[in-house]
Parts: structure tokens; C-alpha cells; sequence
């Protein structure tokens, strides 16, 4: 009986390694991502939700949130922006050394973030090449907000544009022609139709930069001055906790983070399927 | 064919705007990283790289490479095909899952590894008692660069195969190939760029992760020290000129996985044109 | 090789490959939100028979093949190659060929790889040698007439070609019984019709059984020996094109087959009124009742005959091939009627754009008794 | 013939080159004594970052720390013997230094005594006392000279420290962060450092650029030493590391120490740099904060004092 | 408004959209990887005429309606619209409609919003109050039967009415000219015949010049005033659906226009022989010849007639609609041939697979003279 149960089930996919692929992928994931968040799990519960409320709202902490969040947000918008110009750039003209800049795109995804972080506060120090030019008008980047906008800027380059890029690509022209034939300019063109058909994949990408920016640490820490209430950024007052000893203080702030970012994500991905649902055929 | 924004003027303006913005923000860190590098001349480049330590991490960081990107791509491999090829139940939720490593930050992924494998960890002490470091040491460092590396290949894959359908696969079935004929003379062949191109992208996060392999790397010189730690120590030396040298290092590293990924697309363009 | 399929039915749980391109607007779904795909099914196929699944999108016919194929799992009953039962043996080893619609060509291997596949997919100890490989996969490749291309990729052939690779591909294996999925549908009319002969004459050279999906009736007549009429998970009907034709088990196999001209009307003494249209329809019974007529099953005249009083407008005139297609339209008509005549009369009735004639039926078809029914001749005189 | 055993040596970040000459001296020290060939391994970060990392499995066998707390908490975790501070001379310390400001060239804002730093002209750097041993000894130095200046008031003591918290430009997590951060990034007219680090950045640096201020009071520095018994053992490495340890003591060692512009207790050595070390009063945590445990409960931990300084 | 092209020619560089979706095996390659869209060409459509342009695939219809649209530059001639010269102006100022194969609706629009967008576009001086808007899309709603699904997203339609919707959104500005380009090819047959029939009453009611490609021959006799076949980049005919069936102006338009069987063979005192087939063709000079005759130009019969000796046999049997579809094989025949017969004619002679018959022409058309010949009538008494 239960050999024939067995044999049926086992016939029920016509492709190949199941049951490899699912014990290979669930003893990783459980092994790899999940054990390890099991343990700050760990760390919070020896703390009583009246101690972890007062943890996370020091308004030492608090002000760093602000300033993380800040920052973040600033650089997801000039990302968003940045890279909505170089993917329309990349996909719709031709210039000579194209290839190089496209290729330019994806540099702080290889290059180390602790490398990035070095060098950005070399060429942005007052004394650096660009600082150097900024003073006189005032701007300084090193060691203030900027500065941390900027790094992490930088290290999120990539994800907008490439996630805008593909779906530009794939863009027909009759969309542009569309709306070229009903009259419309240029302007109005880009705002209402081309924009709003990007619009996920900016939302997307916008969101992941913001995500990583939020946790960014290797690349911001050199620039930004870490001043109380004024430039210092949450990851970095995880790594304080950590210097005091303090597992179940790095635990919470830590878990604050995380939950951001993921709630983050999720609500990327929720608003997604639903937009995604209506742009497909809404009524299943 | 006539295309929004397609006026001369729009479109040299925009490029303007476009190349100068990524000659500041992208193309001058990376000239400066080289010029900060060979500040001193090439005889103390050399004289840098050649430094026991320097070689030590260059060592290490390979290591970590090594093992790291198999690791990823072959969890990333049945990744892929599980949740492009079944449907099953929580299929989503998995799918969800391998992109924790996107939102964890850094620091927080080498404590949750301290908080588990350190001596006051969950397992921390059944390994001390047992004698098996594993924090502190290059298997700590190891796993960690796994942790943060893991989407990448599968990320890459995802979508491709998703977009590929089980067409294919099914037509071997009915031609009687067993499983590991089908992955490796249909699945295999389809998807080898976007395979390639997210071993290209798990190697180039492996050798450069910094923050959370500062966590768990203990900083002894020569032994326990990547390439990105050994530039930050460096710095902190006041060696600005060695730093450099190790970044520049990395910069290559970077530079070449994107020559890389370029011809790789390049590749693929061609080919799809040649048909 | 026979096949035998009893009691086969299918249902689809709620998620699935359903969720793309397949629309939901499918038939057969149940409350919650699961599926019918098949009704219980019973089919016999004999041996060296040419097989059509025909039937509208969403009908079932994917579905029966696969699980024929033993791509897909049915939900109960049981499925017969000839005396084996093959209802739990693993699509490898049922010894069949399946043509896929978009022809699933191994896109990175050259078109001799794609044929010799199967062959070099067995296990070493029973695998034929290269050397029997080769002439084997160029045998089959005459026999697709595609020799000379052996050594191209599938990205380098038209249309047809792949879908002739692909058939020489699923019959290196020498199967028992071919399944071809639309295996037509992604190609345009000229290369169809040539490939569909071409079906043919394979078909009868090597009387393998073969079983294959279309939703074009023209193709299904053409090419079957029998044909299953599908809708909604059902069999509708299961027969020769000619019996098909003219004698449709329903409503639906008669809708399915051809155009459809239709009459709506009050019967009252064997005679139907509608508006200021009236026609003789003896042995009908009194009440509102739908009848129906194909095109060909329309004269046209210039003026009314004694059986039917049926005044017309021509709103359109399409002077192609044999026979001149018109449409007509009345006050008493819901939707337009079509009607094609033959270029003589096209010719004496002077047929022009706003032209006012008279349509005389010459049969009359009812599906609302329990057997279908055909009200013939109504010809006047 | 076997592998060389190794002792690992877990100090704190700006050591490095401190420790890189020391090591192949004592390796030739234990050769002549021992005839034994060993080999030194140096890790080097915060040293409460060193201290966590040993706690969490790093195994060193030595721990040469600039803050005392650093080694009590490893005592507390049973890594460190209670009774650590009694067993090598000066509380265990074989070095010591003090905080000492470092300025540009021609001591332009005139800075003399740590109430100059508490002018609205004069901008600060010096590494955050949170994650730093450094920034601790900034802190406490400027909270001792307070305590003397304002006799004890409170009050006035904390209207100080706000001003002169107020002034730091720049708080990096490290010693050489600040360093860096005043050197090469230009920023702030004094960096506070140890005096030993003050010596090193004009070497470094150049002796033109900078000067060096002692200010007349400020704080003893010590730098613990301890074996960290428990991996000593594991690692069968106990005769070594005490070895380590006693050889600091050592005449050639305090005068390698001496040449890194640490002050030494050797008087011998000591008599030798007199003149490189300025005479200063140098107030002992023990004496003015009632020892470390103390200090850091009322001044370091979360919501203690400097949090409130800081708190607006 | 009259459009008149005069002279207008493209020819298509290396690059462009072609890489994508477009086979570069189209004609009309130059030695240098040029392509040769469009010869040059002369056409000129009257004030409210439907135009359709016909042709295969690749013979530069959608380039020439691209260029009327101003979606395309022509490399050289002009372009006028009633007596303005528009050949310059961009596609924004040309107050066309145009309307897309795909229909390119804007998916995250509501059918409203779709509709609306033209008149929203406009500069706000002279953009109508919403509430005039509103009036206006409803119309146009009404008009294309969609009231109801003004709050509809494109893809919760199916695709006759984005179609629908795509063409109220292309009316909306009321453009002078309507374009329209392969407006029902994506469509099956069912929708696409109430397409046409709708188009042509909107176009009857409406009154714009429209201009629409197609591939499809019947859907071009059926609609449009006058046909302009290309082939090659050239026009080859421009006539009546009407004049073009029976006048074909050379044997492409003659094939293009519905099945065509082929006789060759060689004459001598005006009798064609090949193989052991013989046919009277009177007033043809002595020589190797092609005859070329359409399906319904074949009578069969189970005896040669005096005047024709064609022997066949039956390959294939639809017995589909008015007329039944029969295949015909012999071995002077390079290629089958296909012929219509009635019914009748099909039970009368009992025709089955394989069955003998004899061939007899009814017409016969002859293009290797200057002017096409038809030879008719050969009938047999
Ligand atoms: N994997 C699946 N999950 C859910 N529903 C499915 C699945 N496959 C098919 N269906 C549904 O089952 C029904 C029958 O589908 P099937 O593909 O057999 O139809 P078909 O006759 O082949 O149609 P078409 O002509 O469009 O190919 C449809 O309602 C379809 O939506
Ligand atoms: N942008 C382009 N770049 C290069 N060649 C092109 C381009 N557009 C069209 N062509 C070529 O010009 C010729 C005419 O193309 P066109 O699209 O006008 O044909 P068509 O008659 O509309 O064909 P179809 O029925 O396939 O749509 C073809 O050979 C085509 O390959
Ligand atoms: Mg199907
Ligand atoms: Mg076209």
C-alpha cells in the first residue's frame, strides 16, 4: 500500500530532482539564513519588552535613525533619478564610449564597499579633489550628511538602473508612437505614458537602494563623521553596542533594521503584485 | 523610426548631463584609487604588494573565493530549479527567503554568526568543547561571505528560467533522458551566461565583503585578514600608499569582472544577431 | 499500437502554470476556485489510426494529450497501450513521440544533435553506435527533406522547418504512438497546408498511431480519420470528418464546424413568422423555436418563393474562389446572415452593395429535440 | 622537526609597529633562553573589540590592552585570572602614557591647558569614547582637570564638559581614524591622542607641521598586560606567553617602548629619555573615579554620564 | 482629405528595429546589407475612400503606412494631405489616427483614460473642459459599443475590444486620415469577421479617408473601396476588389489572390502535353508553357473529354462547407493540385481517397505574354 502511495507521488512530476532540489535548497536555506537569525531571535527574548522599548528609543538612537533614514532616502532618490537618466541614456541613444559606461554601471557591485568608503572620503575631503573644489563654495561633504548620502549613493548605483534598463529595452515604440500620433509632446509623453510604464521597475530598484543604503556600513563609515545627533548612522551604533558588550542592545537596534528592510521589501512586492495583476488581466 | 526625446537637443543634453555625472561619481574614484596607489612611484607599489601580509590576504580572499562561489552555485543551481520547475507549496515564501542577504546588513550578518557559532553561541560551546574554531577563523570568514553571497546566482537564474519554461526539459523527458542528462546537455547550455554572469557577480561580493567579515575575522595579520580588511588596517597604519596598493588590487578585480560580464554580453548580443 | 483510456478526468488545483497567459475565463471552473480540465473520459484509439483533438481554447485537448503522454498526471482512470497499462509509467518509458506546438527545439544544439537526442540519451549499454547514429538521424532527415541542414541551428530555420525537425525527432525512437500538440498552430496558412500534407503522407508510410491537437476544424477534417470534437472537458462527438459534418451529434459540434446562419421565430401551423419574414417549416411543432443554416444552405432570388418569404438587404459582397460570399441584413434578423452562392447567380441576380433579394433555405437544422433534426427539402419547386 | 609554536598577541589598533619590532626581539630572546624557536602573531583592532572577539573564541594567549576595563571583562568571562593586575609589576603595566594635544604649526589657537578647549574658537577630534580606549582617557583626563579646576562643583564640572564635547568636529571609532582624520582630512586645530601616538604623527607626518602640547594635568594611561590563562593552557602555551610578558619588562624592551614615546618605569630607561617626557601631573583613575569599574558604570554605560552630556 | 504620395522611396540602413522580430530574409536586400523598402512610389487616395494595402510579408506595406503617418521619414518624394504638403511635418501635426496591430493601448490606463489621452495632451489654451471631455470619450465609447467598460483596464479585455478601444482613442482627435495597421491580424477569425464588418459601418457613418494594411486577401477584398497590392517594396495593382479578381494585372497579383494549380508542359499545334496528360489549349504558340488555373476552374469527372486528358487520382477529401476541397496527385504532376466541386458532383461521383478521376479545365491564364490571357471557355460540351 504505502509502496504504491510512495510510487505514485514519486511519478506525480515528470521532470527530474524534486526531491533533490527541495532537500538541497531547504537544508541550505535553513542552515544558512535561517539558523543564524534564529540566534538574535535568541537574543532578544532575554530581553522584556519594556527593556527593549527603552533600547530602541534613546534618542541618541533615535537621532540616528533620522539621519539614516535621511540619508538613505536622499541617495534612493538621487538614485532613482541618476539612474532613470543613464538607463534612458544606455537604451535609447548611441555616443561614442557607451559600452564603457554601461560597463561603469555595475563598478560599486564589484568593487569593495570598504575600498569605495576610502576613496570617497579621499576625494571629497577638503584637501581632496573634489572637496577641494567644494570648499570655497561652502559644500562640505566629508563628515557630514552629505557625505553619508553620498556613500551611500554610491554603493546603490546599480540597482536602479539595472532594473529600469531591461524594461526600457523591452519598451515597444509603439508606445512612443502612440502617443506621438494623439498629439502629445515630448514632456507630456515621458510623464504620462513611458514613466508610468517603468514605474515598477523604479519602484523596484528605488526600494532595493533604499534597503541597502539603510544597512550600508564598509563604505559609510570612513566619511561620515560620527558625531552624537548629528552624523551618526544606525549601523554604526550597532557596532558601538557591540564594542560595549552589549549582544542584547545590538540585537534590538539590529532587529529594528531588519524588520525596516523586510517590511520594505514586502511591501515592494505586495504593491508590485498587485500593480502587476491589473497591468496583466485583473480579474483572477 | 521617429522616438520620444529623439531631438538633438534633448539628447545631447541628457548625454551631457549623463556622462558627466558618472565621470564624478564613478570613473574618478577609480582613477583615484591608481593614483593614490602609485603616488610613490611603481618600485613601492611593487614593494607593498609583495609585503608577506599583503600576499597573506591576497591568499586568504582566494580561498574564501574558492570555496564560496562552488558553494553558491550549487545551492543557487537547485534554487533555481526547484522553484522554477514545481509547484509546490510555499514555493514564494522560498523564493522571499533567499533574499534576506539583500536586506540584512553587513554588521548585523556577522553578529547573528557570532551570536550562533561563538564561544557564548548556541553551538559556540559544544565546537569550543570539541575544539573547532570556526569564528575568528577562515571558516568563519567562509561562511559569513556565503551568507552574504547567496541571491546572486540564484537571482540571476530565477528569472531566466522563469522566462525559459520547462519546454525543453519536458521534450528530453519524452526522449527518455534520465535527470542529469537533461541538466547537463538542455538545462545547462541555456542557461550558462546568466550562470556565468552570477559566478561573476557572487566572486567579485565574496572578495570584496568587508563588513561582516570584519565581525568575524578577528584581525590576526597574515592569518585571518582578507584583502578589503588588510586595506582598512593599512589605512589605519597610516600607510595610506599600501592601502591603496591592496585596493587597487581589488579595483582590478572589479575592473575585470566587468570586462567580463561586457564581453559575456557582447557574446551573447552576437550571437543572437549572427541568427 | 491501440490506446484505451477509461474514465479519465482532471481536475487543476488553484495554482499552477495557470496563472500565466492562460486566462481564468476558461470553462469548467468550479466554486473553488479549482479547475475541471476532463470530465471522465472514455476514448479508443486503434491501432494506425490519425487521431484530431478538436476543440475551442480551453477545452481540454492540451491537457488529455499530455496525459497521454504521461506529461501530466490524470486524476483517475486508466490509460492502455495496447494491452499494457501504462496509466503509472513514467513518460520515459511509454514509447511515445510528442511534437510540441512551439516546436521545443533544443535551441544550442545543431538540428542533427536535436534529432539524435534520443539516441544519444540512452543508457551506454543499450545506445546504437555512433556510426548508427549518424546514418539513422540522416535517414530521418530525408525523410523530413531537411539533409542539407543538418549541421544549422534551430534559430536558423523558418517555421516549418523546426516543426519538421521536431517530428523527426520525436520518431528516432521509432515510438508507438505520436502526440502532437497544435503542432501547426505557430505556422502561416501556405507552409500549414503543405506541412499537413506532408503529416499525411508520413502518417501513412509509417502507420504509427498518431493523436494530435488542433483547434482548426479545416485541419482536423482534413487530416483525421476520426475526429474528437472537445468543449468544456467533454467529448462531444467522436467521428469520421464526413459523419461530423453531416451528422452533428449537437448544437455545438454543428456551431463548431462551419459558419452558422440562425432563425429565430414563432411557429404557429408548420409556418415560422418573424417580423414580416415568414418560412414553411412542416413537422415543427408549435412555440418559439431557433433553427439553423449554414451558407452554402441559402439561395437568393429576386423575389419571394411560395415556402418562404424571407426579404434581405446584401450589406457585403466578397467575390473570392468558387463561390461569392454575401451578407445579408433584415429588420428581422438579430445578426447578419451569410450566405455564398455560386458566380452564376452572383451574376444573373446582379448582386450589388444595398441590393434587396429574398433568401430561400433549402434545409433547416434543429437541436432543440433530443436527437438533432433536419428539416429537408424545403426547396421551392 | 615540528612547526614553531605560535603565540598570538591580541592588542589594541595603533600597536602595530610597536609590536612589530618588539616580537623578533623576544624571539630572540626565547631562542637565547630556551633555545627554542617560536613564532609571534599579532592581532590588532579596538581593544574592546579584541576583548568581545576573545571572549566570543579568538584564541590569543597574550592580551596587551590600553584600557584595564578591556582585561576585567575578560577576567569576569573566567578567560583572564582574578587576580591578573597583581602578577606583573605597576598594576600589570609594564608602559604607560598620558593624553597630549596635538596642534598645527605654530600653535596658532594658542592652546596651552584643557581649558583652551573649551573656547568657541577652537574645534576638536578625537576618537568616540563609546568604542574607543582612546576617546575614554580624552574624556576622563578632561574630567579630572575639571574635577581639580572647579574644586569639585559639579555643576560647573558638567558645563565644561558639555562645552567641550561641543567642540569635537569629528568622532571617528578609532585612535588612527582621528588621527587620519585630522591629519590628512585637515579638520579640527587639536587632536587629543596618547602622547606616545602625538610623538609617532609628527614622525610620520613631518616634525614641521604639528606641535605637540603636554598640558600641565592630565591622566595615567596604563596599559595592562595579562596571559589569557585559559587558551595559554589549550594551547600549550602558558611558559611562552608569561615569557612574552616578562620579557616587556625588560631593560631592551622598555627601551624599545621608550623609542615608541611610551613612558616606562625602568628608571634606568627612563633616566635615558628624561627629556623626552615633560614633567606632568598624572591623575589615577583609581584616585579620581574610584577605578574603572566605577568610572565606566557612571561614565561610559548607556544613559551614564557622557550620554547625558551629550543628550540636547 | 485626399492623400497624395508621390515618388516616395526608403530604403532602410543597416541598423535599426531590424535586429529585433523582423528576419532579415525579407527581399529587397542590396549587396551592401541595405534593405529596399519601398521602390519609389505614386498613389493617390480620394476624400473618404477605405484603402487596403495588400501584400506579403516584407513587401513594405507598414513602411508606407508608416510614412503617410509620419512615423517614418521617406528617403525622397512628397507626401500631401488634401493641398497641404505634410511631407515634413512631424507625426504630432498631421492630425492622423493611427492604429496599431497590438492595438498599444496604455496598460495602466483605464479604457477612459485611453481614450481621453489625445484630448488631455492638448495645449491647455485649447484643451476642451473636462466635462466636454467626458461627453466626448462616452460618445466614442458608445459609438465602439464599450460604454460599459470605461472603467476596464486593457487587460481585462479581450483583444476585438482593446482593438475597439483602440480605434475610439485613434478618433478621438477626429483626424482627417485613419491608419491602421494590420488592425485584426493578432484576432481569431470569429472576432475579426464582426471586426470588419463594424470597421466598414464606422467608416460608411464616419467619413475619414482610412488607409489599412493587411495580409490577409480576403479581409482586403471584403473591405476596402480599392486594393493596392505590393510585393518587392513596388505597387502592382491598384483596383476594385472586383477588377482584381478577374483582371489580375500579372501573375503575382493572380497568385496572391487565392490558390493557384500549375500545368507545364510543351505545346504543339495547340496541344499541351506532359507525360501522359493532354489538354486543347487553342491560340497558344508552339513551345514549353506554364498554364496556371484556380481550384474552381477544375471540373472532374470519371472520363477524359474530348478536349482534355488529365488523369488524377484523390489524395485527400474535406467535405467542408458549400463546396468540398479535393487533393489531387499524378505523376505529371510536379506539385498537387486542389479543386473545389459542388456536392453534388462529389456524391455523384463518389469520390474517395485514391479514387482515378479525370481532370477538365474550365479556364486556363497564361502570364508569359505582355497582357495576361485567359483561355476560356475550354469546357467540354
Ligand atoms: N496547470 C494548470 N493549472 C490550472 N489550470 C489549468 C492548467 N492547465 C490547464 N488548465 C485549465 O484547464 C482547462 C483545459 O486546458 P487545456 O490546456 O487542456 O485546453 P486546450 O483545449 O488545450 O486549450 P488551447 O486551445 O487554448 O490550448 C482550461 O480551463 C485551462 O485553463
Ligand atoms: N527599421 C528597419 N530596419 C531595416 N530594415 C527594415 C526596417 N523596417 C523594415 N525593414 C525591411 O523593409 C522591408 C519592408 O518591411 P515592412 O515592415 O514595410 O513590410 P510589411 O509589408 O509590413 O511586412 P509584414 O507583413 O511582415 O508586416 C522588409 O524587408 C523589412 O525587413
Ligand atoms: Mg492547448
Ligand atoms: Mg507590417
Amino acid at each position: 500500500m504505502i509502496a504504491q502511495a510512495l510510487t505514485r507521488r514519486r511519478e506525480r512530476r515528470v521532470l527530474p530532482g524534486f526531491g533533490l532540489s527541495l532537500g538541497v535548497s531547504l537544508t541550505f536555506v535553513s542552515l544558512v539564513l535561517l539558523l543564524p537569525l534564529t540566534s538574535l531571535v535568541g537574543q532578544l527574548s532575554q530581553l522584556s519588552w519594556s527593556q527593549y522599548w527603552f533600547l530602541i528609543t534613546d534618542p541618541r538612537l533615535l537621532a540616528s535613525y533620522t539621519v539614516t533614514l535621511l540619508a538613505a532616502a536622499v541617495a534612493a532618490l538621487f538614485n532613482a533619478v541618476f539612474g532613470l537618466l543613464m538607463a534612458w541614456v544606455l537604451v535609447r541613444y548611441e555616443f561614442p564610449g557607451k559600452r564603457l559606461v554601461d560597463a561603469l554601471m555595475d563598478l560599486p557591485f564589484a568593487l569593495p564597499t570598504a575600498v569605495a568608503g576610502i576613496t570617497l572620503a579621499t576625494l571629497y575631503s577638503s584637501n581632496g579633489w573634489i572637496g577641494r573644489l567644494l570648499e570655497p563654495l561652502g559644500i562640505s561633504v566629508s563628515y557630514t550628511w552629505i557625505g553619508i548620502a553620498l556613500a551611500m549613493a554610491f554603493t546603490s548605483i546599480p540597482f536602479v538602473v539595472r532594473t529600469v534598463q531591461p524594461v526600457l529595452e523591452d519598451l515597444p515604440a509603439e508606445v512612443d508612437e502612440a502617443a506621438m500620433t494623439l498629439g502629445a509632446s515630448d514632456g507630456l509623453a515621458f510623464r504620462r505614458v513611458i514613466l508610468p510604464y517603468l514605474w515598477p521597475a523604479l519602484v523596484t530598484g528605488t526600494g532595493l537602494a533604499f534597503v541597502r543604503s539603510l544597512g550600508e556600513f564598509g563604505a559609510v563609515i570612513f566619511i561620515a563623521g560620527g558625531k552624537p545627533y548629528e552624523t551618526e548612522i544606525t549601523s554604526l551604533m550597532i557596532f558601538v553596542k557591540l564594542q560595549e558588550y552589549d549582544y542584547a542592545g545590538a540585537s534590538a537596534v539590529a532587529s529594528i533594521v531588519l524588520a525596516t528592510s523586510l517590511a520594505l521589501l514586502l511591501a515592494i512586492n505586495l504593491w508590485q503584485g498587485r500593480f502587476i495583476k491589473r497591468l496583466h488581466g485583473g480579474r483572477g | 523610426m521617429i522616438r520620444i526625446g529623439d531631438a538633438p537637443s534633448v539628447r545631447r543634453l541628457l548625454i551631457g548631463i549623463a556622462l558627466t555625472l558618472t565621470a564624478l561619481l564613478l570613473l574618478l574614484p577609480l582613477v583615484a584609487i591608481f593614483a593614490q596607489a602609485l603616488m610613490s612611484g611603481i618600485d613601492v607599489y611593487w614593494q607593498n604588494l609583495s609585503d608577506t601580509y599583503t600576499l597573506a590576504a591576497i591568499g586568504l580572499t582566494l580561498l574564501v573565493a574558492v570555496i564560496t562561489v562552488p558553494v553558491n552555485l550549487i545551492f543557487g543551481v537547485f534554487l533555481a530549479w526547484l522553484v522554477t520547475r514545481f509547484a509546490f507549496p510555499g514555493r514564494r515564501l522560498l523564493q522571499t527567503l533567499i533574499d534576506i542577504p539583500f536586506a540584512v546588513s553587513p554588521v548585523v550578518a556577522g553578529l547573528v554568526y557570532l551570536l550562533l557559532y561563538g564561544r557564548n553561541g548556541w553551538l559556540g560551546g559544544w565546537l569550543d568543547a570539541h575544539d573547532i574554531q570556526i569564528m575568528f577563523a577562515w571558516p568563519g570568514i567562509v561562511l559569513v561571505t556565503v551568507f552574504v553571497t547567496c541571491p546572486f546566482v540564484a537571482r540571476e537564474l530565477i528569472p531566466l528560467m522563469q522566462a525559459q519554461g520547462s519546454r525543453e526539459e519536458e521534450a528530453a523527458v519524452t526522449l527518455g533522458a534520465s535527470g542529469w542528462t537533461i541538466f547537463r546537455r538542455v538545462t545547462l547550455p541555456n542557461i550558462r551566461h546568466a550562470l556565468l554572469y552570477g559566478v561573476i557577480l557572487t566572486n567579485a561580493r565574496a572578495v570584496g565583503e568587508f563588513g561582516a567579515v570584519s565581525v568575524v575575522a578577528g584581525a590576526i595579520r597574515g592569518q585571518t585578514n582578507t584583502l578589503p580588511l588588510q586595506v582598512e588596517q593599512l589605512y589605519q597604519d597610516y600607510n595610506t600608499v599600501g592601502a591603496f596598493t591592496s585596493a587597487s588590487l581589488l579595483a582590478l578585480l572589479a575592473l575585470l569582472t566587468l570586462a567580463a560580464k561586457a564581453a559575456l554580453e557582447w557574446r551573447a548580443a552576437r550571437r543572437e544577431t549572427a541568427t | 499500437m491501440s490506446i484505451r483510456l477509461s474514465q479519465i478526468d482532471k481536475t487543476y488545483g488553484n495554482k499552477g502554470r495557470g496563472s500565466k497567459g492562460r486566462g481564468s475565463k476558461g470553462h469548467g471552473h468550479k466554486d473553488d476556485g479549482r479547475t475541471r480540465a476532463l470530465e471522465p473520459i472514455d476514448l479508443d484509439i486503434h491501432d494506425g489510426e490519425l487521431i484530431g483533438l478538436l476543440g475551442p481554447s480551453g477545452s481540454g485537448k492540451t491537457t488529455l494529450l499530455r496525459i497521454v503522454a504521461g506529461l501530466e498526471q490524470a486524476d483517475g482512470g486508466t490509460i492502455h497501450f495496447g494491452e499494457r497499462e501504462v496509466t503509472h509509467v513514467h513518460v520515459r518509458d511509454r514509447r511515445i513521440g510528442f511534437v510540441f506546438q512551439h516546436y521545443a527545439l533544443f535551441r544550442h544544439m545543431s538540428v542533427f544533435d536535436n534529432v539524435a537526442f534520443g539516441l544519444t540519451a540512452m543508457p551506454r549499454s543499450q545506445r546504437p553506435s555512433s556510426g548508427e547514429i549518424r546514418t539513422r538521424v540522416m535517414q530521418l532527415l530525408e525523410m523530413v527533406r531537411l539533409q542539407d541542414f543538418a549541421e544549422r541551428f534551430p534559430a536558423q530555420l523558418s517555421g516549418g522547418q523546426q516543426q519538421r525537425v521536431s517530428l523527426a525527432r520525436a520518431l528516432a525512437l521509432k515510438p508507438d504512438v505520436l502526440l502532437l500538440d497544435e503542432p501547426f498552430g505557430a505556422l502561416d496558412a501556405k507552409v500549414r497546408q503543405e506541412l499537413r500534407r506532408w503529416l499525411r503522407h508520413l502518417h501513412e508510410e509509417l502507420h504509427f498511431t498518431s493523436l494530435f491537437v488542433t483547434h482548426d476544424q479545416e485541419e482536423a477534417l482534413e487530416l483525421s480519420d476520426r475526429v474528437v470534437v472537445m468543449s468544456n472537458g467533454r467529448v462531444e462527438q467522436i467521428a469520421t470528418p464526413d459523419t461530423l459534418y453531416r451528422q452533428p451529434a449537437n448544437r455545438f459540434v454543428f456551431e463548431f464546424l462551419g459558419d452558422v446562419n440562425r432563425l429565430e421565430g414563432d411557429i404557429e401551423d408548420e409556418v415560422l413568422t418573424c417580423g414580416n419574414a415568414r418560412v414553411a417549416v412542416p413537422g415543427v411543432e408549435d412555440g418559439r423555436r431557433e433553427l439553423l443554416l449554414r451558407p452554402h444552405e441559402i439561395r437568393l432570388d429576386d423575389q419571394p418563393g411560395p415556402r418562404a418569404h424571407l426579404p434581405v438587404s446584401v450589406t457585403a459582397v466578397v467575390p473570392v474562389g468558387a463561390e461569392v460570399r454575401i451578407e445579408l441584413e433584415a429588420d428581422w434578423l438579430g445578426e447578419p446572415w451569410l450566405a455564398t452562392i455560386s458566380h452564376a447567380d452572383f451574376e444573373r441576380l446582379a448582386i450589388t452593395r444595398g441590393k434587396r433579394l429574398y433568401a430561400q433555405p433549402s434545409r433547416l437544422h434543429r437541436f432543440d429535440t433530443p436527437r438533432p433534426q433536419t428539416l429537408a427539402p424545403l426547396s421551392i419547386s | 622537526q615540528d612547526e614553531p609554536r605560535e603565540l598570538l598577541n591580541s592588542s589594541y589598533d595603533i600597536a602595530r609597529e610597536l609590536f612589530a619590532a618588539v616580537n623578533p626581539k623576544f624571539i630572540d630572546w626565547w631562542q637565547a633562553q630556551h633555545d627554542e624557536t617560536v613564532s609571534v602573531q599579532q592581532s590588532h583592532g579596538g581593544s574592546s573589540t579584541q576583548a568581545r572577539s576573545i571572549m566570543q573564541g579568538l584564541r590569543a594567549d597574550v592580551v596587551t590592552f590600553n584600557q584595564v576595563t578591556d582585561v576585567n571583562v575578560l577576567a569576569d568571562a573566567g578567560l583572564v585570572a582574578e587576580d591578573w593586575q597583581d602578577r606583573y609589576p605597576n598594576h600589570a603595566s609594564p608602559y604607560y602614557s598620558t593624553t597630549a594635544f596635538l596642534v598645527r604649526k605654530g600653535n596658532p589657537k594658542q592652546i596651552e591647558n584643557w581649558d583652551d578647549l573649551a573656547r568657541d574658537d577652537v574645534s576638536l577630534v578625537f576618537p568616540n569614547p563609546k568604542t574607543s580606549g582612546n576617546g575614554r582617557y580624552t574624556y576622563l583626563a578632561a574630567w579630572g582637570y575639571a574635577d581639580q579646576a572647579f574644586d569639585g562643583d559639579k555643576a560647573k564640572i558638567e558645563e565644561y564638559m558639555k562645552t567641550f564635547l561641543g567642540n569635537v568636529e569629528v568622532f571617528d571609532t578609532g585612535g588612527r581614524g582621528a588621527t587620519t582624520t585630522f591629519v590628512e582630512r585637515g579638520i579640527g586645530d587639536v587632536l587629543i591622542t596618547f602622547e606616545s601616538e602625538v610623538n609617532n604623527i609628527r614622525n610620520e607626518y613631518g616634525k614641521d607641521d604639528y606641535e605637540v602640547v603636554v598640558p600641565p594635568v592630565s591622566i595615567l594611561a596604563e596599559f595592562p598586560v595579562a596571559v589569557v590563562d585559559e587558551y595559554a593552557e589549550r594551547n600549550g602555551n602558558e611558559d611562552l606567553a608569561n615569557g612574552y610578558l616578562d620579557y616587556l619588562y625588560t631593560e631592551e624592551a622598555q627601551r624599545l617602548l621608550a623609542g615608541f614615546n611610551y613612558r616606562v618605569n625602568d628608571e634606568k630607561v627612563a633616566a635615558e629619555f628624561s627629556d623626552q617626557f615633560p614633567q606632568t601631573e598624572l591623575l589615577r583613575v583609581e584616585d579620581v573615579f574610584g577605578g574603572w569599574p566605577e568610572a565606566m558604570k557612571t561614565h561610559f554605560a548607556s544613559g551614564g554620564e557622557l550620554d547625558q552630556l551629550q543628550r540636547r
